[in-house]
This record gives C-alpha cells, sequence and structure tokens, in this order.
C-alpha cells in the first residue's frame, strides 16, 4: 500500500489539544530556577525523571530504552542505592509516555522541573533530545543523552546534555568500514537511502562520505518521508541502479518496510546495510528468514571491552539483564543503562544533587564500564567512542566487526532468501 | 449600535485585565488558562471566516503554522530578534491568506471544506520538504548560545501575550460584528448572489476576512513557536488544531462576538481538566466531547444566554434556554 | 520482453505499479465518493473504518486462525454495522445541519476509532504474513505481485458493482433518489433515516473490503487513518464528487502519478503530488475528470 | 437625451442551446420598458446578462453611455442597474432593516448611520416600516416582495430591473404594486418591467418587446403588441380549426 503521505508523526495520535494544553502548561513557572535547585534527594529518595516513547511510532525502541533504564534502577538499588556524600538514597525514575511526539516531551520535561526533578534520562530518539534540550537548559536540568545521536543537538552551545552514544556520523561509516575490510568480494557501487529526519540525513551524509573516500561508486541519494511503510517506488529505483551494496539509514518501521519490499519487487543486491532497525528485536520478529544477511551497526555488543561499577563487564550485564528482562539486550537497553550509570556515578563524585556541581562533575567524569569507557568532550558528546557491527545470522545479530570483537566470519555476499 | 460597541469593548477590557491579575495562578491551572487564551484567538480567527462569512474553513491551522514557520525561519535562519520576527510573521500569514484565498473562495460547502483541509496539509508537505525550513527534522528557535537570540522570557511573560492577542481578537471581532465590513460578510452568509446584488464585491470582501483571520492565527503561531522553542511540520500543521478551532466556535456560537470566548472557557477547561482525572482514558476525551458538543449545540451556547451578545441589532426576545436547544437539535434531525 | 532495455521495463514497471496501487487507492476512495456524493457528507471517519476492517482481518486470520478470505468478509460485515449504527444513531441528527457539522460529528468519530485502536491494538505497524504475500508473477522485467493484483481485480469488481447496482437494483434507486431530493423522496414513501444509513452502511462496507485488502497487501498502522482519509477526498474530486466509476478512473491516476513521480522525482515530493492534484482538480475541474458531477449541484450547497 | 441603459444584439449560448438571441433595445430615464413572453422564452436570462449575473456570448451593455458588458453584479448595482429577484432572496438572519442597509451601504455607498436613515424611509415608502427589526426570513410572500424593492431602490439607482415582482400577488397587492412603480417612474427612475400579469403592463409600459424562444418577435406599444395574433398563438398555442374564433 503505497503511503502517498508523509505517514503523520505520532503527534497525529495525540490530539493537538492536549499537546496545546499541555505545552502551554510547558510555560509553568520555570523561571525561578533557585541556584541549588530544590534538592530532590534531600529525602531519603533520589528521583530521576524520563520522557519516554511507549505508544507511537517509536514506541518499540522507546520500550527498549524504558528497559535499560528499569534495570540500572534495579541494579543500583540492589547494590545499596546511591551514596551521595554520607547517605544511601533509594533511586527512584517516573516515566511519562510522550507518545513519540517531540513536543510532549520537551513538556514532560517542562512537568518534571515544576515537580522539582533536575536529573532527566534523555527520551528516545535525536528529534526529542533535541526538543528536550532547550527545556533542560534554561530550567538547569541534567540530561543524559542515551539515544540522541544527531551532531546538531551539540552544536547549539547547550552545556547540559550529556550523550553517551557514539555521534551519527559513526553509524553508517562503519557499515562500509566492515564490508570493505572484511568482504572477499569488495562491492564497487554502494546506494544509499535515507528517512528525511534529521538523524537518519546526518547518518547517510557521512556514509556517503565514507564510502566515497572507500573508492566505492555513490548512486545519488534517495530520501523518504520519516515513518514511510510503502517504499516500492524507493526499491524500484534503486534496483534501476543495480548498485552491489544498499545501505538504508532510519528507524525500525522503515528498515522493515525496505527489506520486505525489495524481496517483493526482486531487488538484485550483494547484502543490505541498515542503521538501528536489525539490532531491534521485532526486526528479526517481523521479517523472519528475510532478515538473514542484513548487516547494521551498534553501539555496543555483549562481549565488548570494559568493566566497571555496577553492573561488571558487557557478559555480566547480558547475563544480569536476560535474567531480570528474558531476552538478550541489543545495544538500546545498553546505552540507556550506561547513561543511567553515568548520571549516578556523577552524583556519587560530586557529593551532592546539586545540579550545578553534578554538571561539572559530568563533564570531568572519565571511567571504565560494561558498556566500555564513558566520558564527554566539553559540548557533551561522547565523540571518541566506534561502533561495533553485527549481522543476522540464523535469526541471531552476530558481532563481525571490529577485529578482536568478532563472534563469526561476515558472510558477504549476503544469502538470498530462497 | 454606536452604544453597544462601545459599552462590549468596554465591558471586555475590563475582564481581561482582571485576568491579568490572575498572574499568581501556579503553573498547572497557568497552562489551562493559557491554552484558553490560545484558543479564544485561534476561535475569534476562525469565527471570522466560518462564523461571520459562512464559509467553513477547514485549513485554518495553514495560517498558524505558516506563521509560526515564518518566526522561527526569521529567527533561526535570518537572526531577527523574535520580537522583529512576530509582527513580520503575522502580515506573512495574512499574505499567504490573500494568496491562497481567491482560488479556494470560488468553492463553497463541502467542496470549500476539503479544499481548505487539502490546502492545509499541501502546506504541512511543501514545509517539510523545504530546506530553508528544516524539512522533517524541525527548527530550533534560538533561545541561547553566542548567535543572535532572543532569551525564553519564561511563562508568566506567555501568559500575558497570549492574553494580549485574546484581547485584540476579541476587540477585532467586536469592531466587525458592529461595524459595515461584518455586515457585508454576513450579507454574503445569508445570500451571496444577493449579496453581490446589493453591491458588495463578494470575492474581494471574503479575501479580505480570510486574511484578517490569517493575520490573528499567524500571530498566535509564531508566539507558539517561540514557547515551544523547537517546531516540527506535525506539531504546527495537525489538522486537530483545526478542528478545535471550529468546534469551540460551533459549540460557542457562530458569527457572534462572545460565543468563541464561551466556547473556548468552557471547551479548554472541561478537556484540560478532563485530562487530568481520567488520564487513561484521555486519547478518548476530547474526540467525545467533539461529537457530543456539535450534536447537542449545533448553534451554540451563545444562543442559549438570555442576552443575544451582539448576536445582531434587535434580535427577538430569546425563548427558554432548553426549549432552544431543543429546537436547535430537532431542527437539524432528519 | 526479457531482453527490453532496461529503461523501459524500469518505466513499465513503474506504470504496472502505479496501476495496481491505483486500484487499492479506488477501493479506499469508492466508499466515501459514495456517501460525498448521496449523503453530501464528507466522511472523515472513512479511514479509520478502512483500518479498522485491517485490523479486525489481521486479528480474525492471525490470531484466531480463520481463513483470511472469511476473516476479510466477517471484518466487512462488522464495519458496515458500525457504520450504519454511526449513521443512524449519531449523524442522522446533524444530516439537515449547515455542512460542517457532519464535517465535524465524522471527524470526532474518527479520532474516537483511532485512538481506541491504539488502546486496543498498540500503534506497531502490523502487515498480514499470507502464504502467497511474496509470490509475483514476472513477465519480462516487470514484476506484477499476486495480491497487488487481487487489489486492483477486486476495485473493478467492486467499483462497477456499486455503479451497477446503484443504477439498477431497488436499493440503489432509493438512494439516488434520497440523493437527488430527500423530501421528494419521504414523500414517495422512501423509508429516508434508513436509506441514509444504508448508504452509510455501504460506504463502510466498501472502506472494509479496502481494509481487508490493505491488511493483506501491505503494512498498516493506527496512524495510517490520516492518510487513507486524505487519499480518498482527494480521488472523490478528481474522480468527480459522488462518481463511482470516477473513483475508479481517480484511483488510477493519482496511482500512476505517484508511481511515476516516485521513480523520475526526489523522493519527498511525491507526498505534496497528491495535494497538488486536488487542489488543481478543484479550481480547474470541481466535477470531476469523468464528465459531470453526479451531484455537480452539491459543489456549491 | 440619452437612453439611461442600451442593450445591442444581446446573445447568450448553454453549449448548443441558444436562450437568447440577438435582442436590442434602450431604456430613456422615466420610461418602463415590458419585456413578456411565454416561459422559457429566456426573460430571466436577459434580466442575468443585464444585471451582470450572467456574461453574454455576443453583444454590448452600456449604461448611461458607459460599456459595462461581462462587469460582474457588484460593479453593475453601483453603475445604477438595480434588480429584484423572481425568487425572494432576503438575507434571512439579518434583521428587514440591515437588509436594506445592505444595499445603501455597499451600491450606493452611505456610511452606517445615514444608510440605516435611508432604509428607514425606504421601508415606510413600500409600508414595511412596522417590520424593520424583524429578521427577514419571517416576512410572507408579499412582504418579501416589497422587501426586495427596498433594497432594490437603497441602492439609489438609475434602471430597476423587475423580474416577475408582482408574481403570485393577490388583486388587492397588485393594485398597490402597480400605484408604487408608477410613482417610481414619475421620480425619473427607469424600469425594465419582466411580468406575466398584462393588466400591470398595460397600465404602466410605454413600450414592450415580446420574446418567444429567445428571439423578439415584435415590439412597440402595450395595446398594439398584446393584441398580436403571433403574441397571442405564443401564448395560448394555434386556434384549433373546429372552435370558434
Amino acid at each position: 500500500m503505497h503511503t502517498t503521505f508523509r505517514r503523520r508523526r505520532p503527534t497525529q495520535i495525540l490530539p493537538a489539544q492536549l499537546a496545546l494544553a499541555g505545552l502551554l502548561a510547558a510555560g509553568g513557572i520555570g523561571g525561578c530556577t533557585s541556584a541549588g535547585g530544590s534538592d530532590a534527594g534531600r529525602g531519603t529518595v533520589l528521583r530521576f525523571g524520563s520522557a519516554v516513547s511507549l505508544t507511537g511510532e517509536m514506541a518499540g525502541e522507546g520500550k527498549l530504552t524504558q528497559d535499560g533504564y528499569k534495570y540500572c534502577q534495579d541494579v543500583v538499588n540492589a547494590h545499596g542505592g546511591v551514596t551521595v556524600g554520607s547517605r544511601h538514597l533509594t533511586l527512584s525514575i517516573s516515566y511519562h509516555d510522550d507518545e513519540s511526539s517531540p513536543t510532549t516531551s520537551a513538556r514532560i520535561v517542562q512537568q518534571f522541573n515544576d515537580e522539582g526533578i533536575k536529573f532527566i534520562l534523555g527520551p528516545y530518539g535525536s528529534a526529542a533530545t533535541e526538543a528536550v534540550a532547550p527545556v533542560a537548559q534554561r530550567n538547569g536540568q541534567i540530561v543524559a543523552d542515551s539515544a540522541g545521536a544527531d551532531n546538531t543537538i551539540f552544536e547549539h552551545g547547550y552545556t547540559q546534555v550529556f550523550g553517551v552514544e557514539s555521534p551519527a556520523s559513526n553509524y553508517a561509516a562503519s557499515i562500509i568500514d566492515a564490508i570493505v575490510y572484511n568482504a572477499h568480494r569488495v562491492p564497487r557501487s554502494v546506494a544509499f537511502v535515507s528517512a528525511d529526519d534529521s538523524f537518519s540525513q546526518e547518518v547517510a551524509r557521512f556514509g556517503v562520505e565514507e564510502a566515497r573516500s572507500q573508492g566505492l561508486h555513490v548512486f545519488p541519494l534517495i530520501t523518504f518521508p520519516a515513518g514511510s511503510t510503502d517504499l516500492s517506488s524507493v526499491v524500484t529505483r534503486v534496483r534501476a541502479e543495480h548498485p552491489d551494496l544498499l545501505i538504508e539509514s532510519g528507524h525500525l518501521v522503515e528498515g522493515i518496510a525496505l527489506v520486505s519490499q525489495a524481496a517483493q519487487l526482486g531487488l538484485r543486491v550483494d547484502g543490505i546495510g541498515e542503521t538501528v532497525a536489525p539490532t531491534d528485536p521485532g526486526f528479526v520478529g517481523s521479517l523472519g528468514r528475510l532478515a538473514d544477511g542484513v548487516i547494521s551497526s551498534t553501539q555496543w555488543v555483549d562481549n565488548w571491552p570494559g568493566k566497571g561499577p555496577y553492573f561488571g563487564t558487557a557478559a555480566d550485564y547480558a547475563e544480569g539483564f536476560r535474567a531480570a528482562f528474558g531476552f538478550t539486550p541489543a545495544y538500546h537497553p545498553a546505552e540507556a543503562s550506561a547513561a543511567c550509570l553515568a548520571l549516578v556515578l556523577a552524583i556519587e563524585h560530586a557529593g551532592t544533587t546539586d545540579p550545578r556541581r553534578v554538571t561539572a562533575a559530568l563533564s570531568q567524569l572519565d571511567v571504565d564500564s560494561f558498556y566500555g569507557r564513558i566520558h564527554f568532550a566539553p559540548n557533551g558528546q561522547d565523540a571518541t567512542r566506534t561502533m561495533a557491527v553485527v549481522q543476522i545470522q540464523h535469526g541471531k545479530p552476530v558481532t563481525v566487526w571490529p577485529h578482536g570483537l568478532e563472534q563469526a566470519p561476515l558472510e558477504w555476499p549476503a544469502p538470498r532468501a530462497p | 449600535m454606536e452604544k453597544t460597541g462601545r459599552r462590549w469593548l468596554a465591558g471586555s477590557a475590563a475582564t481581561i485585565a482582571l485576568a491579568a491579575g490572575g498572574a499568581a495562578l501556579p503553573s498547572q491551572p497557568l497552562g489551562t488558562a493559557t491554552s484558553v487564551l490560545l484558543f479564544v484567538t485561534l476561535a475569534q480567527s476562525w469565527n471570522i471566516i466560518g462564523g461571520f462569512a459562512g464559509y467553513p474553513s477547514f485549513g485554518q491551522v495553514a495560517f498558524f503554522g505558516v506563521g509560526g514557520y515564518c518566526a522561527a525561519v526569521l529567527t533561526a535562519q535570518v537572526g531577527f530578534s523574535f520580537w522583529a520576527a512576530l509582527p513580520a510573521s503575522a502580515a506573512f500569514a495574512a499574505a499567504f491568506a490573500a494568496v491562497v484565498g481567491p482560488p479556494l473562495l470560488r468553492l463553497r460547502g463541502n467542496a470549500f471544506s476539503i479544499a481548505t483541509l487539502g490546502m492545509a496539509a499541501g502546506t504541512r508537505e511543501l514545509v517539510a520538504i523545504l530546506g530553508v525550513t528544516g524539512g522533517g527534522a524541525g527548527l530550533t528557535v534560538p533561545t541561547f548560545g553566542p548567535g543572535p537570540h532572543t532569551a525564553y522570557p519564561g511563562a508568566l511573560a506567555f501568559y500575558w501575550a497570549y492574553l494580549a492577542l485574546a484581547a485584540v481578537s476579541l476587540a477585532v471581532v467586536a469592531w466587525l460584528s458592529a461595524s459595515r465590513f461584518g455586515l457585508a460578510l454576513r450579507a454574503i452568509r445569508a445570500d451571496e448572489t444577493a449579496a453581490e446584488s446589493a453591491g458588495v464585491a463578494t470575492t474581494r470582501t471574503k479575501v479580505a476576512a480570510l486574511a484578517l483571520s490569517a493575520l490573528l492565527a499567524g500571530t498566535a503561531g509564531a508566539l507558539f513557536a517561540f514557547q515551544q522553542v523547537v517546531v516540527f511540520p506535525d506539531s504546527m500543521f495537525d489538522i486537530t488544531t483545526t478542528t478545535l478551532m471550529v468546534v469551540i466556535v460551533v459549540v460557542g456560537g457562530r458569527g457572534t462576538v462572545a460565543g468563541p470566548v464561551v466556547g473556548a472557557v468552557v471547551f479548554e477547561t472541561l478537556v484540560t481538566e478532563l485530562h487530568l482525572f481520567a488520564s487513561r482514558l484521555d486519547p478518548l476525551i476530547l474526540p467525545a466531547l467533539i461529537v457530543v458538543g456539535v450534536v447537542l449545540l449545533p448553534d451554540g451556547v451563545a444562543h442559549l444566554l438570555p442576552v443575544p451578545p451582539g448576536a445582531g441589532r434587535g434580535g427577538t426576545p430569546r425563548a427558554r434556554p432548553r426549549a432552544v436547544l431543543l429546537d436547535a437539535v430537532r431542527r437539524y434531525r432528519l | 520482453m526479457a531482453g527490453a532495455p532496461s529503461a523501459v521495463t524500469d518505466l513499465l514497471q513503474a506504470l504496472v505499479d502505479g496501476l495496481l496501487e491505483g486500484g487499492l487507492l479506488a477501493l479506499v476512495a469508492v466508499g466515501f465518493t459514495l456517501v460525498w456524493g448521496v449523503l453530501n457528507e464528507i466522511n472523515l471517519a472513512h479511514g479509520a473504518l478502512v483500518v479498522l476492517a485491517a485490523y479486525l482481518t489481521w486479528e480474525l486470520s492471525a490470531s484466531a486462525g480463520l481463513n483470511p478470505l472469511l476473516a476479510g468478509l466477517t471484518a466487512i460485515a462488522v464495519v458496515a454495522a458500525l457504520g450504519y449504527a454511526l449513521q443512524r444513531g449519531l449523524l442522522n441528527l446533524v444530516a439537515r445541519a449547515p455542512v460542517l457539522l457532519p464535517l465535524l460529528v465524522t471527524f470526532g468519530a474518527g479520532l474516537l476509532l483511532r485512538d481506541a485502536m491504539v488502546a486496543a491494538f498498540s500503534s506497531d505497524d502490523r502487515t498480514l504474513v499470507t502464504a502467497y504475500s511474496l509470490s509475483a508473477f514476472r513477465v519480462g522485467g516487470v514484476y506484477l505481485p499476486v495480491l497487488r493484483l487481487w487489489s486492483l481485480v477486486l476495485a473493478v469488481t467492486l467499483t462497477t458493482g456499486v455503479a451497477l447496482g446503484l443504477r439498477h437494483t431497488r436499493h440503489g434507486m432509493a438512494i439516488r433518489a434520497v440523493g437527488m431530493d430527500r423530501d421528494a423522496a419521504r414523500l414517495v414513501g422512501i423509508p429516508v433515516r434508513h436509506v441514509y444509513a444504508l448508504t452509510f452502511a455501504a460506504g463502510a462496507a466498501l472502506a472494509g473490503a479496502a481494509g481487508a485488502m490493505v491488511a493483506a497487501v501491505g503494512t498498516f498502522s493506527p496512524v495510517s487513518t490520516d492518510v487513507y482519509t486524505l487519499e480518498s477526498f482527494v480521488i472523490a474530486v478528481v474522480g468527480g464528487i459522488g462518481n463511482t466509476s470516477g473513483a475508479l478512473a481517480g484511483g488510477l491516476a493519482l496511482g500512476v502519478l505517484e508511481a511515476l513521480a516516485g521513480q523520475y522525482l526526489p523522493g519527498e515530493l511525491v507526498s505534496a503530488i497528491a495535494f497538488a492534484v486536488l487542489l488543481l482538480a478543484l479550481v480547474l475541474r470541481p466535477q470531476g475528470i469523468v464528465g459531470r458531477a453526479r451531484y455537480s449541484a452539491r459543489v456549491d450547497r | 437625451m440619452t437612453a439611461v441603459l442600451e442593450v445591442e444584439s444581446l446573445t447568450r449560448n448553454f453549449g448548443g442551446l441558444r436562450a437568447v438571441d440577438e435582442v436590442t433595445f434602450s431604456l430613456r430615464r422615466g420610461t418602463v420598458l415590458g419585456l413578456i413572453g411565454p416561459n422559457g422564452a429566456g426573460k430571466s436570462t436577459v434580466v442575468n446578462l443585464v444585471t451582470g449575473h450572467l456574461a453574454p456570448t455576443r453583444g454590448r451593455v452600456r449604461v448611461g453611455g458607459r460599456d459595462v458588458t461581462g462587469a460582474p453584479p457588484w460593479k453593475l448595482v453601483r453603475a445604477g442597474v438595480a434588480r429584484t429577484f423572481q425568487v425572494v432572496r432576503p438575507f434571512e438572519d439579518l434583521t428587514v432593516l440591515d437588509n436594506v442597509a445592505v444595499s445603501a451601504m455597499y451600491a450606493a455607498g452611505f456610511p452606517a448611520r445615514a444608510a440605516r436613515t435611508t432604509a428607514r424611509r425606504l421601508l415606510e415608502q413600500v409600508g414595511l416600516a412596522t417590520r424593520a427589526g424583524d429578521p427577514a426570513g419571517q416576512l410572507g410572500v408579499a412582504d418579501s416582495r416589497r422587501l426586495e424593492l427596498a433594497r432594490a431602490l437603497a441602492t439609489h439607482p438609475r434602471v430597476l430591473v423587475l423580474d416577475e415582482i408582482l408574481g403570485g400577488l393577490a388583486q388587492r397587492e397588485i393594485a398597490a404594486g402597480v400605484d408604487l412603480l408608477a410613482a417610481l417612474r414619475e421620480q425619473g427612475i427607469a424600469i425594465l418591467l419582466v411580468e406575466h400579469h398584462m393588466g400591470a403592463v398595460r397600465a404602466l409600459c410605454d413600450r414592450v418587446i415580446m420574446l418567444e424562444r429567445g428571439r423578439p418577435l415584435t415590439s412597440g406599444p402595450p395595446a398594439e403588441v398584446l393584441s398580436d395574433r403571433r403574441v397571442v398563438r405564443a401564448y395560448l398555442g394555434a386556434r384549433h380549426p373546429g372552435t370558434a374564433p
């Protein structure tokens, strides 16, 4: 079914009235942020706030992010809670569903501020993080950003946003490197298709640069409306160009649609690389055999080097998470727990819940963990973090790159569904 | 006629001065009050074209969105301060209406509604494609950082801004209701052919009404964009925003001065408060209110009030409210 | 044929894609144009009815294990009954009000339906993977996915079926009479309230058929309700208001136009095509491409 | 003295049908021109062409010497050509007073206050003074016709085009109507009277044009035209050979 129109962002689901009334509540009295900020931690509880997408387009990824935050809360409290100076505070995270609408995420963060909550765990997606950042900036709140990888978030000069994930620029570039350095038959040409949200376009832009620097012929970029579920016209155009490799940058919804329609319309490529989608359990769930062979970049895998407080090594994290949630975590829960961990450690190092001192502690934070090294550049982005690359083999994402982390050799050209 | 005009203006100014005193409201009621004031403006803006001229536009959100995006582009890409961008955005929205108006206003009834609905959706697609508006990725009104920016004035300042805008909208509609221009619009609503035979240049008058209504909606859009700081095509061009404006005027009373105000206060407060109580049901509250409101109050609450506030001079004395309500429902039943 | 240069096959493929796509678009739109033409009501809940049928078909066949065809038919019946109740219980109350009021009521009903679906079925995307959902004929370089072919066949049969039904059956004549002049129809003994509800139910049944097809062919979620409503009224206007065979022509035309645009224009322009078509049609040719709109008087009331 | 209204070989086609075919006439100040003919002869089409509601396929329309062919109704009414509608078209939810005030303000260009005083005066003139405050939708047939006339007069017209204004009225009301129109003629207003009521035509018209299937059959003083055999046949059909003369 050709989705002729831009598939409406979930704001469509949230009646404008709630959006409008709520958004205006965002204008609630935020002016009087006293220097110390209301110290939510004075009692025995340390409260974090999280606007997360439980319904709407990003619901799949949003739920995984929430799992990551919940696991962080459980593990920290199991270890006796957060030690602030002499006190031990129990970590309590409150969630509000932003229905995958960036404007709603901003409203929810403002409401958290009105309730005196200064520590925010980032919403899912760059658009939501971009909308939340100015609210946190003017209220003096701190955002531990777990899934807003878009570089533009860190170019506004904000001082309150700290991103634990590797920048958007690495997403497609690492896929290209993994194939070029690993494949027996190195592809000579690549076609890029991208959703039109800023994160996906940023990823595509850097991917094209990397592909050119590796000497591949790059076909002109094709963009499609974010959230589209029918990409048949895109597939038909790509088929006309006969590239060796197809790379798609977008989220879960578009990732699934592209692979299924590519099969339906008989697209012949050596393999498909996609950002975000393949590492989501829902991807293999909906595509079944079709998912095999698809390659994706990931922020973290369960054999990632590093060991740290509360979670131990990556393997310990994966083991503990599976015990608690019943499925092996891909990178979404891991980056969420890492963001929560960063905030907890910063508070412990600062020895106070005063937001300004915690912000200073975060900017100096440099610690090893299950997620690898966590530290932030002056603009709040973890600029030096690299990514790993996985390939779906027999229905399971398997690490194929970088060297030293591979769990299986890269199958290239990718196996084609019978 | 002059007397009622002046009395009405004085009365509304007084109530608004009182409301300004309410600045001590805690943040949640302040949010509700601010939203009510926004919808008073939006409803009055729709009332001009939908109520007075009888052209039920279903694309008003296009002017709201165009005003908002114009402010965002002027501040983010051109470096204007917001307070300079505000009047420019209002004027731009009015000019936009003057351009899209003539072809649309040749149509009537459902065809006009659908054409305006299509126009608004088309405008959203256009904004989502253009580079200067940031496309689907949204655009940030700079309120911080090294480059030119306008400091974020805080919720109270926005409450006052929406208050001023609501007062202006009310005054404009009150003036309109008592003026030659308003009479011409009412004549067009009653019978456009006869109006033209009475010397009314109908197309020009209708386009002027659409531009005036776009001016108000555009200003509200610009203010809203500044308040949200980050604007997206889907949040600025949401069809439900138009529907709410229309429902508020219908439930309040089409073509009256007080109708939209009554409608905005009743409808807005009801939805926002209900949202707080039955949050599990909340997605269903708004649509249910739209359906119930329109079916039970097809001619609006204003007609039930004993004194017809500015509903046209010398209206016949009002029958008992309940009778009028049943009569309206009976009159429109198949 | 197999050796044809790829540029030609691509054009052919785009045309074929367009026609198959147009078939489904027509199927979605024919119910909408019937209701607008006869009852002069814009049914903004039309998209929600389509998606509801898709969900019912999905639930009945995927979870309840019913044969997809039977699931589809049940979904159509349920949606038609809902349509009858919506008109009889609600829309008849504002049938004689200015056109704006039914428009608002259907908008509210559509939003209500959509949010109820979000609550009931969550907002994840769904698609019905049936045995032959991936199979396709290959003619030369051109792919003809089987299911999409079926949607074109269904679209043609239903639109012509409706057109013939309106002209030759007793109910059809009653519906057209009510559409032309409801008071006169009442005078000759036609139960107008029932016929109004029947017409809306027919429109809903057509929406149901489209929904069942959408479940099989594409992916859908509550958010797609707006997409289907917007497309329906573009096609209704292009095809000629109230003109069911016009809906077929309009749907095919829009489908081909978009497929070609998708092939030769930058991706993001595709979504603006439908609006450009709508505005052009409304301004230049309100009576639609299939000659005189059956109820052109409706354009000005 | 130049004519107030000049119409030259006015023609209008609807697809293949020629509704009006080469109609020519001129109307001088203070005179009444009757336009008669069976239903469907094209009388209303001529009215719509002359008042701008329809654009002519061919031919010219001049008011006070100025060419206004194809101008929209609001320009024509401001040039002095006012009309009433065969099926009354009141502004239903506006008051009777406002109905008239709109024409005074927009066609005659009076400011709001002066327009309302003029409107009150005209309502007295047509006998609707007592209903000034009522919504126009509540008027009966005869009163609605009076309102149409008052609205047309409020435009300060040079030419008054009356489309079957006496249609369906009781005998007593027709007599009152004829007196009213005679008074207007004395005030110097030119009238184009489209009417079926032959009594009124004889009483008021200086000249009459007989239309049949869009073409002017004959014209001249009323007595002469009304006794013309072709006119009688056009209205009543040919005499059956066997019946009495």
